[in-house]
């Protein structure tokens, strides 16, 4: 078991810079995913923590210990990749036999072992079978187990389950989380997934082209996040962001849109730098925390222009005055039709604002 | 995938592209095993029985051409008195040591070559393919006095590595497209789970083993049949079938049934390894490009 | 606020770092970078294939860039021209013939090659057969160049020969063996490579008939296309990559082996098969006249990497790869 | 590639030196070589002038020499017997045979190249010694050496058929030898004698003279016969054609077939030079002139009432036409009288065929003067000494040479495989006296009374052209000839493109 620091780390194809400046410090046996779209630096990040690729510049250590310089087979790590990595020609037994082969275990370690992940995946039945006999599923199994029996200090997973179907997929993230929690072993997971990211990790690390953009639990980051690229990236369906104007009415705040003028709550007008008061904002809310109405009320006017009825909710597309849309999350009883003149509500508490030039939170 | 399945249906017109379909492969199998069957039967033939011919344009009298009291003196003769027992083991020995070292070398030179990325890679990758472009004529002197230089004419030594010159391009070439399909993920898992490069290099190995074996069998057969570099840089201690069956063809007389005979012995071997390695021959053949 | 080129927003933002499109970006540079490992690895693993190429290489094409450039006669003399070997050979007629002999030869052998073998594709598959036919036709291509020389030399032979006991039989010729006219000399040699090297053709087309896309071929017939309609319009399409790079790859060996032609022929009668490696083998191990064999060696060189690269563009072209993808 | 020979030699140490060092390393160095199969290796053991013959024979016991040669009958003859010249010498003798072409190509290769890999080299008169004289030591110096072993017959020109010691050996300095005569094929006339018996009557009703073949016979004899021969065959007969020629691959054999006839008429010779010596600067080339166009068109009217496959047919196929019996008549070398005489493969066998000296030339085609004879023609093998051997290698390889023409081995050329020797005293063996005779033992013999007694003999024989570029000129020769007998183009034209293009070579 140990934790992993990650220090000031770069990463360098040639000119292109895959990794800037990376600093992630994650403790024993903790949980951290590295979320992103492709591209964004995750899996160079996981790559340079295996040992798979050169660290460019900065220092990653597990526990004390400097790994920069340590090759794969000394860093005590284990690792899933995302197409499973199988030896095709070996059964699962024998995939799952290797790591512990090479480092000369005695036969009776590696049955005990193996017996013990295959209960744990429920594969033992196939442990006989050659990769190409196995399902999607079972393969990812294999690929875990062969992981589990090596015992390893920290766990890599490189988007282990993005090629499965999604029941599987669900499944597979309770199944995972679980293992952790039992194995106690610290796990970096990464993926592109916020699902996974959500409802696995202790902690989050969102990365964006390169540059980690946040790194904090996951409530921290759905509720707090720290720019508008963040807000927009973590949340499905995404955060409305709608341009307004912030106006001192009467030594309270205002935000102003040509559609509606909401007034700020008092915690939140502090948060908002005093200097940027007659300023423009980028104002960000979730879709669940708008309420819709149909008919004009007091509110924010507006004008239906789509209902997408998905079962347990019911996703409306609003146009505001002007240019403005926004997407409005609510009950399946919504009965709007198109084009009918509607009233929505924002949960002022939960809003965010955001700077229109750089998209910094102010709060 | 196949086409094959496409339905089709039965039309007056298609009933006369069957009836010509089957002609037409009558036709193309015979002229493709007529010489093979007349090399065959000429080497159990007499100078005498391998010179008759019916008169021109009696096809009644074909039949002359199996008229004959079967020899096996030529064979005989090949491996008793002309030393075709030393040219076969020579043949063996070059085209068989060249094709293990170009596939040993090629492939650990293939699987760098696909692994690793560095500027002028394609540049590297042609220039080594060009090497086999080479007409051999154009570059025969050159490496004649290279392998002079090493001592190597006319020894089994020299004439694997002159084998080697075509067959270790073609080895890296064809080899690096087998690593390329395999992921190289699977090595990466390898290290991590503890090996080395080079025990994750061995490690993928057996993913490649049927096509390397197949292409051992290529290379054994290129070198086999190889004449210049045979005659050239293997001539004398290391003559291998192709230059000996030529050299038959004395001033004095050819001797016909025992240029058949060699024929035979040097054809024979190589269609068995032929279709062996039936599924790769296209690959083989067309330089990776075209897959079956 | 700064403006960037792209139309980016992108400003300083209040804790001094920079931001584009609503995320932090980072443009300072690392402060200093770790040392990169020597990976001497793949090196060591391309070394000794690389340094037999190279030996096997370099050397003969610096020899012949050198040779080139000499005059060596009778004796051991050998003198400095320059470029008059590369001079003389454009008013040698007997280069440009060659030339042009190997462009003919080549030229006879993939038309007939292509014609018969794309034919017999056609035909073969999914015949009930193709397997052991197929098989059966690879046969000759087993044979080593020089053997099948010597065999159909026996065969065309005017004294003893099967094949030409046949062609006299039937009245395509007359007394006069084929290698023995300046008609039909080289149709002999092509023959013999239209003999040995059809089914490769076969085989190449065959492997890209069976990629032809099913839905491709079912569509246009459902739009309404015949059997010949929809080979014309689907499947030759499908197959052309793999023609041109069997057209590359028989040039190539065109133009390296000379083999059959020496047995056959060797380069006679009146000279109508002296195809320019022929020529080329007179002027350096019978004239022994090595600058002016280096020279035309070179241009031989040259004109086969030319083919080369080309060949390699073609693996490389989409078509091509479309072609891996089916695998 | 043209660096200075290297020495070969490995050891020059004397034996009992050797055996004094226990010969662990040496033996090792020795047999190492051995091992890698084609170098020449070296021992010594020095001698003196006065020591026993035996002595100077086994001066190099223990060494190993390469022999490069043809695939004829001497090489085959002297492989068959090398035991008697190891027990003989303690030299131990590699014999590689190959296609003349093979061997002048790597020969070639190898003296080019500055090396000695093949330090024994079979050098045909013209293809291999007028080509690569320069490259050939002079025998001159080892025949003066009384330490070493000679030939109690000498070497002189006596001892070998009339002018054989100067056609391979003579190039271009006078009283230098390069090589001693090893392996001979002289041109004569093979006919079918029962064939034309039969066919006499008929063909003195056109022709009003007979049908028969003397030292008279003209070449415009020949041309009636061929022509007689022909019609008789278009009018449906089954007869054999009359003639054939020997215009397949093998250019130098081309050359030599239209050089008869071309010497036949005025002794016409292809340059201006010492036919013996031969020369490095030839000089313009007499092609084109009036002699030659007008041969090349009686050449061209006897190809075209040739057997048909006359382009394909090279001197070994022309021979097995005559052997199937599809001609009655060629100009042939003398050393195929045994495969034409052997039953089991010919059926011009058992006493059909009779030898005479090659045709007369016919006065009135001659054009530039000169007298009308029977031009002959040959291609003597000479056994060459590769110069850029060592000194010792050179010397060791001077005992093999004189071995390999000596009178036994000769001898035995002539009686086991059908050979033809090259040493006069072979001759007056009782038993070759007999088989000149029929019934033969040695077939070979039938023709030496045309070839010995005739054709080599003053003013018959024609030796050159010896000129550097031989090989070149062979393949411009044949080239054309063959142009012009394929119709694709004039007499004149042909000769003018000789010209051209020979002088070319020779940087006119």
């Amino acid at each position: 078991m140990a934790s992993v620091t990650i220090t000031n780390v770069w990463k360098y194809y040639g000119k292109t810079v895959a990794v800037k400046d990376l600093n992630i410090t994650c403790n024993d046996g903790e949980f951290v995913s590295v979320l992103g779209p492709s591209g964004c630096g995750k899996s160079s990040t996981l790559r340079m923590l295996a040992g798979l690729e050169h660290i460019s510049a900065g220092d990653i250590h597990f526990g004390d210990t400097r790994v920069n310089d340590l090759e794969p087979k000394d860093r005590d790590i284990a690792m899933v990749f995302e197409n499973y990595a199988l030896y095709p020609h070996k059964t699962v037994y024998e995939n799952m036999a290797n790591p512990l082969r090479l480092r000369g275990e005695s036969e009776d370690l590696i049955k005990k072992r193996i017996a013990f992940a295959a209960e744990m995946l429920e594969i033992e039945h196939l442990l006989q079978r050659k990769p190409m006999e196995l399902s999607g599923g079972q393969k990812q199994r294999t690929a875990i187990g062969r992981a589990i029996v090596r015992e390893p200090k920290l766990f890599l997973f490189d988007e282990p389950i993005a090629h499965l179907d999604a029941k599987l997929r669900a499944r597979m993230r309770g199944e995972l989380k679980l293992m952790q929690r039992r194995l106690g072993t610290t796990m970096i997971y990464v993926t592109h997934d916020q699902l996974e990211a959500m409802s696995m990790a202790d902690r989050i690390a969102v990365m964006h082209n390169g540059v980690l953009q946040q790194f904090g639990t996951p409530q921290d980051i759905y509720n707090h996040p720290v720019n508008e690229w963040v807000a927009g990236f973590v949340g499905e369906p995404p955060m409305n962001f709608i341009d307004c104007d912030i106006v001192d009415e009467g030594g309270k705040l205002h935000a102003v849109h040509s559609s509606f003028k909401v007034a700020l709550t008092e915690g939140h007008a502090k948060l908002l730098n005093g200097a940027l008061r007659d300023k423009s904002v980028r104002m960000g809310i979730r879709p669940d925390q708008i309420s819709i109405s149909v008919g004009s009320g007091s509110g924010v006017d507006g004008r239906i222009k789509l209902t997408e009825p998905l079962g347990g909710d019911t996703l409306v597309n609003v146009d505001l005055k002007g240019a403005d849309q926004v997407l409005v999350k609510t009950n399946p009883d919504f009965s709007g039709a198109m084009d009918q003149a509607c009233t929505l509500t924002f949960d002022t508490s939960r809003w965010h604002f955001f700077s229109k030039e750089t998209g910094v939170a102010y709060f | 995938m196949a086409s094959r399945d496409v339905v089709a249906y039965k039309t007056p017109l298609s009933r006369i592209w069957n009836i010509f379909t089957v002609v037409f492969i009558a036709f193309y199998l015979l002229w493709t095993l007529l010489p093979l069957m007349i090399m065959f039967f000429s080497s159990f033939k007499d100078l005498l029985a391998a010179f008759q011919l019916p008169p021109v344009g009696a096809f009644s009298k074909i039949g002359l051409f199996f008229d004959f009291t079967p020899t096996t003196k030529h064979y005989y003769n090949l491996f008793v008195n002309l030393g075709f027992s030393t040219y076969f083991a020579n043949s063996i020995i070059s085209a068989g040591g060249s094709a293990i070292i170009s596939v040993v070398l090629g492939s650990m030179c293939a699987y760098a070559l696909s692994r690793y990325e560095f500027r002028g890679k394609p540049d590297l990758f042609f220039w080594i393919i060009s090497t086999r472009m080479a007409p051999v004529v154009a570059v025969l002197v050159p490496l004649y006095a290279i392998f002079r230089g090493a001592d190597l004419i006319g020894t089994k030594a020299g004439l694997i590595l002159a084998f080697t010159t075509f067959n270790l391009p073609f080895a890296i070439w064809i080899l690096k497209g087998f690593f390329d399909n395999v992921p190289y993920a699977i090595e990466e898992a390898s290290m991590v789970d503890g090996s080395t490069r080079f025990q994750a290099f061995r490690a993928i190995l057996p993913l490649v083993a049927p096509g390397i074996g197949a292409f051992v069998i290529l290379c054994i057969l290129f070198a086999w049949n190889d004449f210049l570099f045979s005659s050239i840089i293997g001539s004398g201690g290391a003559k291998t079938l192709p230059p000996a069956t030529v050299q038959l063809v004395q001033p004095q007389n050819i001797q016909w049934g025992s240029i058949m005979a060699a024929g035979v012995v040097t054809t024979l071997p190589m269609m068995f390894l032929g279709l062996l390695i039936r599924r790769y021959l296209v690959t083989g053949l067309t330089m990776g490009a075209v897959r079956e | 606020m700064v403006s960037t080129g792209s139309g980016n927003a992108v400003s300083t933002a209040h804790d001094g770092e920079r931001y584009v499109e609503g995320a932090r970006v980072i443009e300072h540079m690392p402060a200093s970078l770790n040392a990169v490992p020597p990976s001497r690895y793949y090196l060591w693993l391309m070394a000794p294939a690389l340094i037999v190429l190279a030996a096997i290489s370099i050397y003969p094409f610096f020899w012949l860039i050198w040779m080139s450039l000499q005059n060596v006669g009778a004796g051991p003399e050998v003198e400095f021209v320059g470029l008059k070997n590369f001079i003389k050979l454009w008013s040698d007629d007997k280069f440009w013939m060659g030339w042009i002999l190997l462009f003919k030869y080549s030229f006879f052998c993939m038309f007939f090659e292509i014609t018969i073998g794309v034919f017999l594709a056609v035909v073969l598959n999914g015949h009930r057969f193709e397997n052991i036919l197929i098989t059966i036709f690879l046969m000759p291509m087993m044979m080593a160049p020089a053997i099948a020389g010597l065999v159909w030399y026996y065969l065309f032979n005017s004294t003893f020969g099967w094949y030409h006991w046949l062609f006299q039989s039937l009245g395509i010729l007359g007394e006069t063996s084929i290698i023995g006219s300046t008609e039909t000399a080289m149709a002999g040699i092509v023959m013999v490579d239209i003999w040995q090297w059809t089914p490769l053709i076969t085989l190449i087309t065959l492997a890209g008939m069976k990629r032809v896309p099913r839905d491709q071929l079912e569509a246009n017939m459902v739009d309404g296309a015949s059997a010949i309609r929809n080979f014309i319009a689907i499947t030759l399409p499908n197959i052309y990559p793999f023609l041109l790079i069997a057209i590359m790859l028989r040039f190539m060996d065109n133009f390296r082996f000379i083999d059959v032609i020496m047995r056959l022929t060797g380069g006679g009668p009146a000279e109508v098969t002296k195809v320019l490696p022929v020529y080329l083998f007179d002027v350096s191990f019978v004239y022994f006249k090595l600058g002016r064999g280096s020279a035309i060696a070179l241009t031989l060189l040259i004109v086969t990497i030319i083919f080369g690269k080309l060949l390699v563009k073609v693996f490389e072209s989409p078509a091509s790869k479309r072609i891996d993808q089916g695998n | 590639m043209f660096s200075k020979p290297k020495d070969a030699l490995y050891t020059s140490i004397s034996r009992r030196k050797f055996l004094e060092l226990g010969g662990g390393a040496a033996t090792a160095l020795g047999t190492g070589s051995l091992a890698v199969g084609m170098n020449s290796v070296m021992m010594r053991t020095p001698v003196q002038a006065a020591s026993s013959q035996e002595a100077k024979m086994k001066q190099y016991a223990g060494s190993k020499l390469v022999f490069m040669s043809e695939n004829t009958p001497p090489s085959f003859a002297i492989r068959d017997k090398i035991k008697d010249f190891y027990d003989a010498t303690g030299i131990t003798v590699e014999i590689l045979t190959d296609d003349l072409p093979v061997v002048l190509q790597k020969v070639g290769i190898d003296v080019k190249g500055g090396k000695a890999d093949f330090p024994v080299i079979y050098a045909q008169d013209k293809p291999i010694g007028a080509a690569l004289a320069d490259y050939l030591a002079d025998f001159g110096k080892f025949i003066k050496d009384d330490t070493l072993p000679q030939d109690p017959e000498g070497y002189g020109a006596d001892v070998w058929f009339d002018n054989f010691l100067d056609a391979c050996g003579s190039m271009y300095e006078k009283g230098k030898i390069v090589a001693l005569p090893y392996d001979a094929a002289v041109a004569c006339t093979f006919y079918r004698q029962d064939l034309f018996e039969k066919y006499t009557k008929d063909f003195e009703k056109d022709y009003k003279y007979r049908m028969e073949f003397t030292a008279k016979t003209t070449w415009k004899n020949v041309l009636d016969y061929a022509t007689f021969f022909k019609k008789l065959k278009q009018a449906g007969q089954d007869v054999p054609y009359g003639y054939a020629q020997h215009l397949g691959t093998f250019a130098w054999t081309t050359q030599l077939d239209i050089q008869r006839l071309m010497y036949s008429h005025g002794q016409w010779l292809d340059f201006n030079i010492d036919d013996v010596l031969g020369s490095k600067k030839p000089g313009p080339t007499n092609w084109g002139d009036a002699t030659s166009v007008e041969m090349m068109k009686q050449f061209k009217a006897m190809a075209d009432v040739s057997h048909p496959d006359n382009l394909a047919n090279g001197t070994l196929e022309l021979n097995t036409v005559y052997q199937s019996g599809q001609i009655a008549m060629q100009v042939q070398y003398h050393e195929f009288a045994a495969s034409v005489e052997d039953e089991k493969t010919s059926k011009a066998a058992g006493g059909k065929t009779a030898y005479a000296p090659c045709p007369l030339g016919e006065a009135s085609w001659i054009k530039n003067g000169g007298k009308a004879v029977n031009g002959t023609n040959c291609g003597i093998g000479g056994i060459a000494i590769n110069k850029n051997a060592s000194e010792d290698i050179q010397r060791a390889a001077f005992i093999f040479a004189t071995h390999a023409v000596s009178k036994k081995v000769q001898y035995s050329v002539l009686t086991g495989l059908g050979g033809t020797p090259t040493r006069k005293s072979v001759l007056a063996e009782p038993d070759v006296v007999a088989a000149r005779k029929r019934p033969s033992k040695m077939p070979n013999a039938l023709t030496f009374e045309s070839v010995y007694d005739f054709g080599i003999k003053a003013p018959n024989f024609v030796l050159g052209p010896k000129i550097p570029e031989v090989n070149e000129y062979h393949k411009i020769l044949a080239a054309e000839l063959t142009k012009c007998v394929a119709g694709k183009q004039s007499p004149e034209d042909a000769c003018k493109a000789i010209k051209k293009q020979t002088d070319n070579v020779n940087d006119i």
